[in-house]
């Protein structure tokens, strides 16, 4: 666990801002949840609630012109980068004011100006891009680095291997960072994946770090060691952080998928609230009142009901743009 | 063309005949194996509850590594299993390409004969409602194109039973495409084991001024498109190859050769799709037959984009059905 | 119809006229990178000595890991480089393909045109001679039905220098065939750099009586028979329309309109080829142009065997071309 | 090295009869060298000259009726596992007579007779269907094994660590056998490779084991112990056998490859040849003449020259032979 010293190594403002992010995250994907069941949600939710942590350190630690690539459960990524709720939920609505037109929707957010550089559906089909796009920005003499984050259950797909050992041969700077629920769907991963996530760097002579996935501090912490490490030309770390999803693999699994976690584990992930723990600690280092800390609450529950009514209002994409954004096409000057 | 059973007329879901062929086949050779992702939980739903009858080793979760356990499939089938794999989604075929299409449909032929694998992948697939670009793709055109691998793509449930039944006694790796949207069809289906041979279409509904020939999911909506027309007098033959390789040509041209005039219906991108091949396919043979130019309807050449109203421009409808059989009529 | 450079009648292999193409991209533009396995030596001849001019950081060997390297030029393209990748034989499209299909041919579709990605994939493909079924495979048939990609396969070496100029600066993904067989051949290339538009056919031979569209290594396959039918008072024009995806449809149908005949050779497998998509839209938008029943020639539906005499029983000949057309002249 | 106690652990026939195959390997490579030359052979041609030991070493730890998935450098392998050279040979010709009846070529030789469950030309492409028979036959409750062979280069293909992945966690009796020559195709592996390839399993919970490629006791010793793991169910095992090929890697790459191997390496893997080495130790064990291994080398060099007659005289497949094989067809009764 991250200890009152470690809070020295932020500053409060920083500090405010990351509790406020993961409030955000926590508001916009209950938000959704009920959205799905009130049937307003086409297609898949995959929602991050209770990995706040993980997204909200990590992305603390980059530079607004660093990278990230992201996955089905990439809402938390997203809005840890910077991206504003009110087009992320047009998106999820299908509406034109989406950062995609509607033409992604909640598995593939992106927006390039905020580095968010690609979301997939295809679980570890992120990692190789963005390998590639630490790549680029080594080989252009530029700073920037990325992270890719992807799932306990992406750890099993080839790419993650063969892109940690590119990044290690060409020492790119990226960070690998698994975000460890503890599931793959409905299996538990462990019953799936063989020794420790952590552990599968070290062949590739790539620093493994293990870290507290509730703890936003102890994750900025960690990713900020690896940033140093990007930057200074010295390769890619993996980080496994250990947390804990509280929703479902999707909205609307209880529909078939039973009781496949304990009560008690659940109850016991939950106790560990990662928002709840650091807000506490703000509150007791005193950068926050409780008060203080109920109106940012308030803050960003209605800035997700705005998003809601921003959603309803923008237009559906006129039906033709299906027909466009296949090819850059030069003579249109599209980029 | 298929006799329905007389012993009942009991009325299933299309993702329930899938499951029962596949409970049949469990039962009938202890060989089989199911295997893939959650298939003990099974969101899609084809292998729900197996595993509580036949356990955990037989009806078996992998890990989210497909290009291994589709290629895992081609070593266990030459030494004697059986193995039934749930691809869960068309794209994730993707992932698993070399395996399916290097390996498994090729491993047979390069050998000389000397081996047979008996495997059947199968998968939901298609557009199935903003699931988007990559959870709405239907690659049996590119699968077709592979030598080696049979395909299969019923359109009810009736048919969707037998012809797991038969993918899975077939000694040759078989693709078996359930589009995703029939999953929640209804339609009758005897309970007792029963086969549909592969190759072997299906006239879905006779008709004698125009043939379409649709594939999967396009099949009901020419059935509803046949239904509307014939009140305006339009008789609309429809025929369901039900399997795509190999492709059952005599039917569509013996009902080509009545109706003169063909449209072909596929849930798939336009270029290099199944429609085309069937359009070539009868053009060169047929050409004769033909009193005019042959129509596809098929989706435009764009991945399929999230938001509803970009999905239904994309797709197939009814309505692009209607055009293409007011074409060839015209 | 591309008017040959005046200045110089220099006579060149294909191979070379490929790396001419991407020397003077790599000179033109400093974003422009080369990777592949041992694109330093280049086992096919394209990247050879590119190395020694520009660094190993410019031209830069990859591990065998093509599902990765095809996706890290998604990310890289997405930042600002220009990645070219070797991908040396055609069938390693099928290792990498979730990332060429799923990743680089949706991202910018995806988005909703946030991002271009100005990639260039390119590899020698189709039989070489007794290669053996998993080095000789043609995959542009497959990739024509993922949209997102454009696909270029040239059949002179010419065409093949002003194809990779334009596949280079193109701002989307480009796969770029090198049909194997043709990379030995000789013709006449200037020295200065050109660039050739994608999805611009060229009329390879004039001829009144039918029109033989021809693909890659058929041109010159087509462009033989013609030579010889000429003499047997047939007048076969030869179509090659250079780029797949986007296909010149204008100009094939103009030369079947003049013909009204229409043979197409697809160095690929006849089901889902590029000739059924040609047959297809030929036959949908020029029925009443067609005299005659379109032709298809195109490899037998099997994986190219090893032995010699099997091999060539299985790929298209001089004689299949002949038979084809006397068909449609029939 | 393995020392003159190895040798106890195995009798002298089979002692023999590894030198033996080990000849004949090496003589068969030899002779397709020059065909290749002559321009006899159709295809491409990768060969096993100075890996000998492998080969030989891993598959007299096998039973007739374990397995092997091969590569496109495998006719060391085949021979190794009992193929024949005259049937061989014949393939590469492009015979009827032919394992495949000339459908498969250099890279494609199987024999499932033989247990020869594939042969890959595409780099890594066996790695799942070793995995698969393993699988099965751990499924059908048979204690048959399968080896698995690859190379360096195949270490950095996806495949490997999903394989090794899942024969873990289904501790199937597999046994991953990486041939270190030091190269990739021209590239020295070491350029293109993190780490040692040993290692590679560790994080997976699969014991790895670095051997002596050119020593075949070592190699029978390390794998008749991964054997006995697997037969016993305790799982797979990777061994890294290390050694050098001492044609190129393709014959005919002269004509591009240039000089890209110090000619001191070269001279210095030629000096450790694996089956003078061997061969001395039998004969300083007392296990054999000067002149017997004379004789032994002499009949293999004399089956080989019979093996290319054999091909010769093998007529080629009827060319609508081309046609057949695709499936197996029940009503035509073809397995
Ligand atoms: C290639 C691929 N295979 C399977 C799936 C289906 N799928 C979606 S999410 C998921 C589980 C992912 O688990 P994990 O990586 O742990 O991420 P989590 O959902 O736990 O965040 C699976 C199997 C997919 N989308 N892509
Ligand atoms: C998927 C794939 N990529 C690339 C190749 C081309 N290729 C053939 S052999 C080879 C090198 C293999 O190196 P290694 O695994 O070390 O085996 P070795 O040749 O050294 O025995 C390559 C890159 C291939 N056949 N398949
Ligand atoms: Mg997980
Ligand atoms: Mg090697």
């Amino acid at each position: 666990m991250a200890t009152q010293k470690d809070l020295d190594h932020i500053t409060k403002d920083d500090a405010l801002d990351m509790l406020r992010r993961m409030i955000r995250i926590r508001r916009f994907e209950e938000k959704l949840s009920v959205l799905f069941k009130r049937g307003k949600l086409p297609g898949f939710v995959h929602l991050y609630t209770g990995e706040e942590a993980i997204a909200v350190g990590a992305c603390s630690a980059l530079r607004d012109d660093d990278r990230i690539t992201s996955t089905h459960r990439g809402h938390g990524h997203l809005i840890a980068k910077g991206a504003l709720v009110n087009r992320m939920m047009a998106e999820l609505f299908g509406r034109v004011d989406g950062y995609c037109r509607g033409k992604g929707g909640s598995m593939h957010i992106v927006s390039f100006e905020l580095g968010i550089i690609g979301t997939n559906g295809i679980v570890g089909g992120g990692i190789p891009i963005g390998t590639g796009s630490a790549w680029a920005d080594s080989h252009l003499g530029r700073d920037n680095v990325t992270i890719v984050f992807f799932g306990d259950g992406a750890s099993n797909q080839g790419v993650f291997f063969e892109s940690m050992n590119i990044a290690s041969v060409w020492k790119l700077p990226v960070i690998f960072v698994c975000e460890n629920n503890g599931y793959t769907e409905w299996t538990p991963t462990a019953e799936l994946t063989a020794g420790n996530i952590v552990d599968r760097s070290a062949p590739m002579g790539i620093p493994g770090e293990a870290v507290d996935g509730n703890d936003v501090v102890a994750m900025r912490l960690a990713v900020e060691r690896a940033v140093s490490r990007a930057r200074a030309g010295d390769g890619p770390t993996l980080i496994e952080a250990r947390s804990y999803r509280w929703n479902g693999h999707n909205e609307g699994e209880e529909a078939f998928a039973g009781a496949y976690r304990p009560d008690a584990e659940q109850a016991e992930w939950r106790e560990r609230d990662p928002i709840v723990a650091f807000g506490e600690r703000l509150v007791s280092a005193g950068w926050m009142t409780r008060d203080e800390w109920d109106a940012v609450d308030a803050e960003e529950l209605s800035s997700v009901d705005a998003a809601v009514e921003f959603a309803e209002q923008s237009p559906f994409p006129d039906a033709d743009e299906a027909l466009l954004h296949l090819f850059a096409d030069d003579s249109e000057g599209v980029r | 063309m298929n006799a329905q059973s007389t012993t009942t007329d009991r009325s299933i879901y299309f993702i329930e005949a899938m499951r029962e062929g596949l409970r049949g086949m469990l039962t009938e050779d202890e060989n089989v194996v199911v295997i893939g992702e959650d298939v003990g939980r099974s969101v899609i739903g084809a292998t729900r509850g197996l595993v509580e009858d036949f356990g955990p080793m037989r009806v078996r979760n992998t890990p989210i590594s497909e290009a291994t356990f589709v290629g895992m499939c081609v070593g266990a089938a030459a030494v004697g299993l059986r193995p039934v794999v749930d691809l869960m989604v068309g794209s994730f075929f993707y992932v698993a390409m070399d395996q399916l299409a290097d390996q498994a449909a090729k491993l047979r032929y390069m050998s000389g004969g000397q081996v047979s694998l008996p495997i059947v992948y199968f998968t939901a697939s298609g557009p199935s409602g903003s699931a988007a670009a990559q959870h709405s793709e239907n690659p049996h055109p590119m699968l077709m194109n592979v030598a080696g691998l049979k395909i299969v793509m019923p359109s009810t449930p009736y048919d969707a039973k037998g012809l797991m039944v038969s993918a899975v006694r077939d000694n040759n790796p078989v693709v078996y495409f359930q589009d995703f949207v029939l999953g929640g069809t209804r339609g009758v289906v005897p309970e007792e084991l029963y086969s549909i041979p592969l190759g072997v279409g299906d006239i879905k509904r006779h008709g004698t001024d125009v043939t379409v020939v649709a594939i999967g999911a396009a099949v009901p909506k020419a059935l509803r498109v046949a239904e509307v027309m014939e009140k305006d007098g339009v008789s609309v033959e429809v025929v369901d190859p039900r399997t795509l390789v190999p492709m059952d040509y005599d039917l569509i041209l013996e009902s080509v050769t009545r109706t003169g005039r063909l449209v072909v219906v596929d849930n798939a991108r336009l270029t290099c799709s199944a429609a085309s091949e069937i359009v070539a396919t009868v053009t060169e043979r047929g050409f004769d037959l033909l009193k005019s130019a042959p129509q596809r309807v098929a989706w435009a050449d764009v991945p399929v984009p999230f938001s509803p109203p970009l999905e239904e421009r994309v797709v197939i409808s009814d309505s692009d059905i209607v055009s293409a059989i007011r074409a060839v009529l015209a």
